[in-house]
């Protein structure tokens, strides 16, 4: 059975429509890359996942059951997970505690025991911190950094507090929105890992919007391009990557060695 | 984080005193605060309650504003509530003044909560202007309701007697105000320790993220809201046993920029922050008036020519503090302690 | 004996700063030169007087803490408050210290023995201020209309319920009351009001000075002749300095003499005054005397029956005490009614002369 | 190139952020008139701090220069407010776009038109020259820019940049969060500027593989020093280099991001 | 129903209207530019009084010459204050900024005490005295004036802002403080000169409300009205600022007159909550952008 099924979805913004029609289908399992120019829409398909925007018309389904009407928290609730394009750690707190957070909807601790942190607040508590350490900071390795704030953390740093975030919400489908922007190689393989270890070790489902096609054509296994809010073209990464819309669109020549001509000036033309 | 000390479990690594140097000085707090009315006069007996009084009220603020970033200028208002119900409880049911107390803030927190609805509309300055509107409303009902507040004539109130003992001078009332205090502030710290505090966070760093990452925006809001309006109404029941008669005037706006003055000034996000401003911002200007007696020594009529001084030095203390530590006393007190950590190397 | 050395101290609560100071700062120079004058004259049945006063910043709280502070290390036996916040939250505290206490605030509230037992009051309060001023009009034009002007806080509210039942029972007719939020910046549309309802006289009461002015201006482009009224701290001779023309007829009610006044001569302290100052000095700084030479009398009256000066006894002596003499500072002796001195005077303001010009008697009511 | 007047010469700088963290430790750096310089390294290594330095606006993040020298068009930058610097053809575009959101696209380079005439009004004629460039920014010229999306919004900052006809330029990771065709794109264009203009660029870059394409020379820098330098040709045949910032397995073509799990090397930035 | 009444507190309402505008247009001027919610507008405003005051009675300069030198004073005020106690605080947490600002109001409170002393004040004769009539209705002179004066000044910002580029480079620095210092952007300078103008516009505020209503040191409180009237009109907005003046003042004269004085502040408390309940950023404010 697919985990994500996004049915016909519409969404716009005043004028600018941002999807159309848009129906993508997420298997249970493996890793779906979503792709397309900017301004495509794939962040706008994440936040209509998640919740965030409300279509104008279409279903998105999880698990099988229609969640259009539910409100992000809900959403969340049900096992939806991410992390975001530009990141949104909480910048006021330490690692440890942006960690916890995302624990948050598997907790039911109330006000009055949260006050005097005494009976389930206090078994909940020690609870996630101890699964918080055994299976998110030992697997992505950042145990030693748990009691930094996280603003002052490099930029690499920052993106995997946000994976380590949406893991302790042991999610069931996980959102990536360009999980490695801004790193160099070394640092994306370190991502590339971790993405298929949650993946396999996990059994997470996973959505993930890239712009590195070295990482999407590596570890996905199935591949959706957008343009302007319309899918232009699906399937396995091979037969997307040759597609000659989508080369068009969005891969352009690819090939170093004609754009290092292009960038020498030696070729105008192109 | 105090470096060399090893937690053995991650529940002792959660605690709220994580070492034992914690805990003892916690003692030594404790039992200072319990053996200062032997040694003090009533009038800083009754500065320690007016501080206590401030620092409930000061705390309430700080979970909204300082933890859920929701600026608010509407405590003073929800003090009013609870003092309002307190003096009417105790006025028509004479019932027990515990009883009051939790009912007044009862009250309180329930105005607390529609108060607190714009806040799922509006943000920043809006959502602080949108609660002077609740205050001025609130003002206006504490002004107009004469059968039940008697209008601007306001209303007196008797004190509270435990155990036979009338709590009507600082001496007594110091052993209802200042537990109370204590019990609050720990209640508060606790809830920073919990998911509900974490989420209380979240929303003031990023609302929207925080929604998606499952956090229930209105619910957390306003039970951010709800907590406040809480420590407002039980610091407004307490003012009102302790002054013993209250009227509108007694709860302007002023009181409530007063209040959000401490809690920036203490420190936004920070319990020793709480502290610390609400003893900054009602004990400065009593040391202003030491200062001007000093000068009084060498000058004639000094609290004449002085006085509007006095009101330029207040405000250039706030401006000053925030210039030296926009973060607050808490920052500058973290600052200290970590110098003297760290004494005598140099980073 | 030991007991004629001891010091007697009056404590004070004033206003030096705020929206209130310009009174404050009247009264403590005020209390300070009786202080000085009183004990240069050998004090109270010998007995020294000292004099501490911190400034509040008319805010009640900060009244209690410098209450608290100045009675927590000094044995006072007299306090000057404020505000009628401070007045009435601080009166079970003068009870159990037995502290008799008077002030700025002339509230009706307070005008109650039986609850306020240990406070006097420094002149009429302020329904009987309304009450003074509603006798003359209806002596000098009976069933003339009158409009009341207030402003919306506690200080102005409070004579107006009891001004519109004695305006009835005098048989004056109650045009119109416009309430005025505090602070207001504008009051074009008030004065507007004021024309409809075209009274013969506008009481004015809860206001220094603004908005008077501009009430008063509007009224005359507007071709009204409705003669205005004020009520004791409206009645401050910098009404004449501050508005210049318009001032001119204004008229109010003040239970204490000016500096100026023409028959000094029955006013002994007056003269005293004239000699420390030679300059115009404020009432509210008068004030600070009465308050000063009341307390005086006061405790004169106590010790003289062989009584410890205590807040009980002293109210006992106010109620025995009659024809209470203030040195001529308050035009009339007089004996307190509850814990009001109801006596006062109309003025009216005279601005060739630059001056209050009395228009009456001095007035008691009974 | 080996232009031997260098437009640019950083010398042994250091900086320190809120008077505690050391981020730079002697870093050296030249650009030479008209040339095109990469500044690589990982994350933290201080790129950004550099560029921030050149450019006069560390003291925003409460950053200090607290030794070294740095020489624009030969005269030092050192109390030189950051408006006179763009007035003298210095332009820094800044990371993470930085437009600004609230202004449509077009009051956008109003601004920065306005900005950089030092407020004498003669914008205007320099917008065609942008929108030749973009003309996808022209198609969005009334769009409130906080809604652009992210490649629009890079282009809308590289535009403004171009507005203060700069000599050179400090551009930190224009490529971020682009499409592969537009990263394309925006090099070429800088290429373009770079060659139609005479715009010195230093171009902080973690796409290695394209910044050593357009650039002339290359610094590679770890914890706020340099550690290689040289042509791009050097570059790319050092070991290091390929392995860290290239994603070459060995001598042949790219590794593949599946192998790098079975393999866990020692994380060097991570203490 | 008395329509000429109505009319003629209509017209009043307009007036008092006409001083929230400008001294809005003083407090958007400096959120405009500088994003700092300055709460010592009103005290700013006092601070113009009060130098009035100082110039026209006090020194008993020619009454032009005193308007000039208080203007200039509290363009002064304005400039002084941001150099040494807002610009240290650039890019820290705007609660921390506006608290500062309350600090501030605090000590030109206290300044003007000790300087002027406490005791209200009326301003020397400056507004003609004659009453106006339009048609039928009967306009206070003072406050006729006052308007003419708001509505022709807050007009010229409105041009201004209209066809001046500098402007935009205004909100862009407030959009943007760092990206504005890398565009070029003389940023103190931009600073200076929006808190200079707006202390100029809050002391031409104080002089014609003191004109109106006296001077006292405690008519610092008319800044609270006008921060209502920002938000209803949107913080960044000139025309909001004007609209919202004039729509609040004419509620609060009408509520006043027709309901009591005391339901004022009640009603424009409560058009602010359902202005705010309908547009959270205000009739004319931006909207703030959020995505993810
Ligand atoms: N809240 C919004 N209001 C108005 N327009 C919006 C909003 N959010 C997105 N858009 C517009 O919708 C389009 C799609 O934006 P989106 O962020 O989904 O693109 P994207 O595919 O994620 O691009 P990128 O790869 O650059 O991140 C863009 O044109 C953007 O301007
Ligand atoms: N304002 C600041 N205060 C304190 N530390 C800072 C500040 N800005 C940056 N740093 C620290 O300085 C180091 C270098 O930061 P910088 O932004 O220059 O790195 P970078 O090389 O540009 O990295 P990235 O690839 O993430 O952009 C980092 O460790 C960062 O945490
Ligand atoms: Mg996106
Ligand atoms: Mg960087």
């Amino acid at each position: 059975m697919s985990t994500l099924e996004v049915d016909n979805v519409s969404l716009s913004f005043g004028g600018v429509n941002a999807l159309n029609a848009v129906s993508v289908t997420v298997e249970a399992g493996g890793i779906t890359a979503l792709i397309g120019p900017n301004g495509a829409g794939k962040t706008s398909l994440f936040n209509a996942v998640s919740g965030f925007y409300r279509p104008q018309a279409g279903r998105v389904l999880f698990e099988g059951r229609d969640i259009s009407a539910l409100r992000c928290p809900q959403r969340a609730a049900l096992g939806i997970g991410r992390t975001f394009q530009n990141i949104a750690l909480f910048r006021g707190m330490t690692v440890l505690d942006n960690v916890k957070l995302g624990a948050h909807v598997r907790t039911r601790t109330g006000l009055f025991s949260a006050l005097w942190y005494l009976g389930r607040a206090r078994r909940e508590e020690t609870q996630i911190r101890e699964q918080i350490e055994r299976e998110v900071f030992d697997f992505l390795e950042i145990d030693h950094i748990r009691r930094h704030p996280v603003a002052a953390l490099p930029y690499g740093l920052q993106k995997r507090v946000e994976l380590a975030r949406a893991l302790a919400m042991r999610p069931r489908l996980l959102l990536l929105d360009e999980p490695v922007a801004g790193m160099n190689r070394e640092e994306k393989e370190d991502m590339a890992r971790f993405i298929l270890d949650v993946k396999e070790q996990w059994g997470v489902t996973i959505l993930m919007v890239e712009h590195d096609m070295g990482m999407v054509m590596d570890i996905s296994d199935q591949v959706y391009v957008l343009n302007f809010g319309q899918v232009i073209a699906s399937g396995r990464p091979e037969t997307v990557q040759a597609n000659p819309e989508v080369i068009e669109a969005y891969l352009g020549t690819d090939d170093m060695t004609t754009l290092r001509r292009r960038l020498r000036g030696e070729s105008e033309a192109a | 984080m105090r470096i060399g000390s090893p937690k053995e479990t991650y529940a002792a690594d959660e605690a709220l005193f994580r070492t034992r140097t914690q805990w003892a000085w916690f003692g030594v707090l404790l039992a200072a605060l319990a053996g200062f009315p032997f040694v003090a006069n009533l009038y800083w007996l009754y500065l320690v309650c007016l501080v206590s009084i401030n620092v409930i009220a000061v705390t309430g603020l700080n979970v909204l504003t300082g933890y859920t970033g929701q600026v608010s200028l509407g405590q003073a208002a929800f003090m009013g509530v609870g003092a309002y119900t307190v003096a009417w409880l105790e006025n028509h049911t004479g019932s027990p003044f515990p009883v009051n107390l939790l009912a007044g803030s009862v009250v309180a927190t329930g105005v607390g909560l529609i108060a607190g609805l714009p806040s799922l509309r509006v943000k920043g300055l809006y959502l602080a202007i949108a609660t002077i509107a609740a205050s001025f409303i609130l003002l206006f009902i504490f002004k107009n309701w004469e059968s039940v507040t008697n209008g601007t004539r306001g209303i007196g109130i008797e004190p509270p007697s435990a155990f036979g003992v009338a709590l009507e001078n600082p001496d007594t009332f110091y052993w209802l105000v200042v537990p109370v205090t204590v019990v609050m502030l720990l209640l508060a710290s606790n809830l920073f320790r919990t998911r509900i505090g974490r989420a209380f966070i979240a929303i003031r760093d990023r609302d929207i993220s925080a929604s998606v990452l499952g956090i229930d925006l209105p619910r957390y809001k306003l039970m951010s809201f709800g907590i406040s309006a809480f420590y407002a109404g039980m610091a407004g029941g307490l003012y009102a046993y302790f002054f013993g008669s209250i009227n509108p005037e007694s709860f302007p706006l002023l009181m409530s920029i007063f209040l959000l003055a401490a809690v920036i000034v203490g420190g936004m996000g920070s319990m020793l922050g709480s502290i610390l401003g609400g003893i900054f911002m009602t004990l400065v200007p009593e040391l202003l008036r030491y200062g001007i007696d000093f000068l009084g020594l060498f000058m004639e009529n000094a609290s004449a020519v002085l006085s509007p001084v006095r009101t330029v030095v207040f405000g250039l203390l706030i401006v000053g503090f925030l210039l030296f530590e926009p973060l607050g006393l808490a920052e500058i007190w973290r600052r200290i302690r970590r110098f003297f950590h760290l004494w005598p190397f140099r980073t | 004996g030991a007991q004629d050395k001891e010091e007697i101290v009056i404590g004070a609560s004033v206003p030096m700063t705020g929206p209130f100071a310009f009174a404050g700062i009247q009264f403590n120079r005020g209390i300070n030169d009786y202080v000085e004058w009183v004990n240069s004259q050998g004090g109270i049945r010998g007995r020294q007087v000292r004099y501490i006063g911190e400034d509040t910043g008319y805010d009640a709280d900060q009244s209690v803490a410098v209450f608290r502070r100045i009675t927590s290390s000094e044995d006072v036996t007299f306090y000057f408050g404020d505000s009628t916040a401070f007045q009435q939250s601080i009166e079970p505290e003068l009870e159990r210290r037995d502290i008799l206490m008077t002030g700025a605030s002339f509230a009706s509230e307070i005008n109650n023995p039986e609850e306020y037992p240990m406070q006097f009051l420094l002149g009429p309060d302020y329904g009987e201020q309304v009450g003074i001023l509603l006798e003359y009009i209806a002596d000098e034009n009976p069933g003339a209309s009158v409009a009341f002007i207030h402003s919306d806080t506690e200080f102005g509210r409070d004579p107006i319920e009891g001004g519109k039942k004695m305006a009835e029972d005098l048989g004056l007719e109650v045009a119109t009351t416009i309430v005025t939020p505090p602070g207001s910046a504008d009051v074009s549309a008030a004065a507007l009001e004021l024309r409809r309802a075209r009274p013969d006289y506008a009481i004015m009461h809860g206001y220094v000075l603004s908005p008077i002015p501009a009430f008063i201006e509007q009224a005359r482009q507007m071709r009204l002749d409705t003669r205005f009224m004020g009520t004791i701290y409206t009645m401050e001779q910098g009404i004449i300095d501050q508005m210049g023309e318009t001032a001119e007829g204004f008229l109010g009610v003040m239970p204490y003499r000016y500096y100026y006044d023409e028959n000094a001569d029955e006013a002994p302290l007056l003269q005293t005054i004239r000699e420390m100052h030679d300059e115009y000095q404020a009432t509210t700084y008068t004030q600070g005397w009465v308050a000063g030479i009341l307390m005086q009398r006061i405790a004169e009256h106590t010790l003289d029956a062989g009584r410890e000066l205590n807040g009980t006894n002293m109210r006992k002596s106010i109620e025995e005490m009659e024809n209470i003499d203030t040195g001529g500072l308050i035009g009339k002796k007089f004996s307190f009614s509850g814990n009001s001195i109801p006596v006062g005077r109309i003025y009216r303001a005279d601005v060739s002369e630059g001056r209050m010009v009395p228009v009456s008697d001095w007035i008691e009511l009974d | 190139m080996t232009a031997d007047r260098h437009i640019l010469e950083v010398s042994n700088i250091e900086v320190v952020y809120n008077h505690t963290v050391q981020v730079l430790r002697g870093l050296s750096l030249q650009v030479p008139e008209g040339g095109i310089v990469a500044l690589l390294g990982s994350n933290g290594a201080g790129k950004s701090t550099t560029l921030k330095a050149v450019s006069n606006v560390l003291f925003l993040e409460n950053g200090d220069l607290t030794a070294g020298a740095i020489r624009f068009d030969g005269a030092p930058v050192a109390g030189r407010p950051p408006h006179h610097l763009v007035r003298d053809g210095l332009c820094h575009v800044m990371e993470g776009r930085r437009v600004f959101e609230d202004l449509t696209v077009e009051e956008n380079l109003i601004a920065a038109g306005y900005a950089a005439s030092g407020g004498d009004d003669g914008g205007g004629s320099g917008f065609e020259l942008v929108y030749e460039y973009f003309p996808r920014l022209f198609e969005r010229r009334r769009a409130q820019a906080g809604y652009l999306s992210g490649g629009e919004q890079q282009m809308l900052a590289i535009g403004r940049a171009l507005l203060g006809r700069p000599r050179l330029m400090l551009l930190d990771e224009p490529s971020l969060g682009l499409s592969p065709v537009l990263v394309e794109d925006i090099f070429t264009i800088i290429a373009r500027i770079n060659r139609e203009q005479g715009v010195a660029m230093l171009l902080v870059e973690q796409n290695a593989n394209v910044a050593l394409a357009l650039a002339s020379y290359g610094y590679i820098m770890e914890s706020g020093r340099v550690v290689i330098d040289g042509t791009p040709d050097k570059l790319m045949a050092d070991d290091d280099v390929r392995e860290f910032y290239l994603g070459a397995a060995g001598a042949g073509g790219a590794r593949s991001y599946r192998e790098v799990k079975h393999y866990k090397r020692r994380k060097r930035w991570l203490s | 129903m008395d329509w000429l009444f109505l009319f003629e507190v209509s017209l009043a309402g307009l007036g008092r209207g006409g001083l929230y505008a400008l001294t809005g247009v003083a407090f958007v001027l400096i959120y405009k530019a500088t994003r700092v919610i300055n709460l010592a507008i009103g005290e700013m405003l006092m601070v113009g009084a009060y130098l009035f005051i100082g110039f026209g009675a006090g020194m008993a300069l020619p009454l032009w010459l005193a308007v000039i030198l208080a203007l200039l004073g509290g363009a002064l005020l304005g400039f002084v204050l941001e150099r040494t106690a807002i610009r240290p605080l650039l890019g820290e947490n705007p609660i921390s900024v506006f608290m500062v600002t309350i600090g501030l109001s605090s000590v030109l409170v206290g300044l003007v005490e000790i300087i002027w002393t406490a005791n209200p004040r009326s301003l020397p004769d400056l507004l003609p005295r004659d009453p106006i009539f339009i048609g039928d209705a009967f306009v206070a002179p003072k406050t006729f004036w006052s308007f003419v004066i708001a509505a022709g000044v807050i007009a010229v910002f409105l041009l201004l802002f209209r066809f001046w580029r500098g402007g935009v480079a205004l909100r862009a620095t407030a959009s943007d403080q760092g990206a504005a210092y890398a565009m070029g952007i003389n940023v103190p300078a931009v600073y200076s000169l929006a808190w200079a103008l707006a202390g100029l516009l809050a002391a031409g505020a104080g002089i014609l409300l003191g004109a109106i209503s006296g001077a006292s040191s405690s008519m610092g409180v008319f800044g609270l009205t006008v921060l209502v009237v920002v938000i209803v009109g949107g913080l960044d907005s000139v025309l909001g600022a004007l609209l919202a003046g004039v729509l609040i003042g004419w509620v609060e004269s009408v509520a006043g007159v027709y309901l009591g004085g005391e339901y004022e502040q009640l009603f424009t408390f409560s058009i602010l909550l359902v202005v705010l309940l309908v547009r959270p950023w205000g009739l004319f404010g931006t909207r703030e952008i959020e995505r993810l």
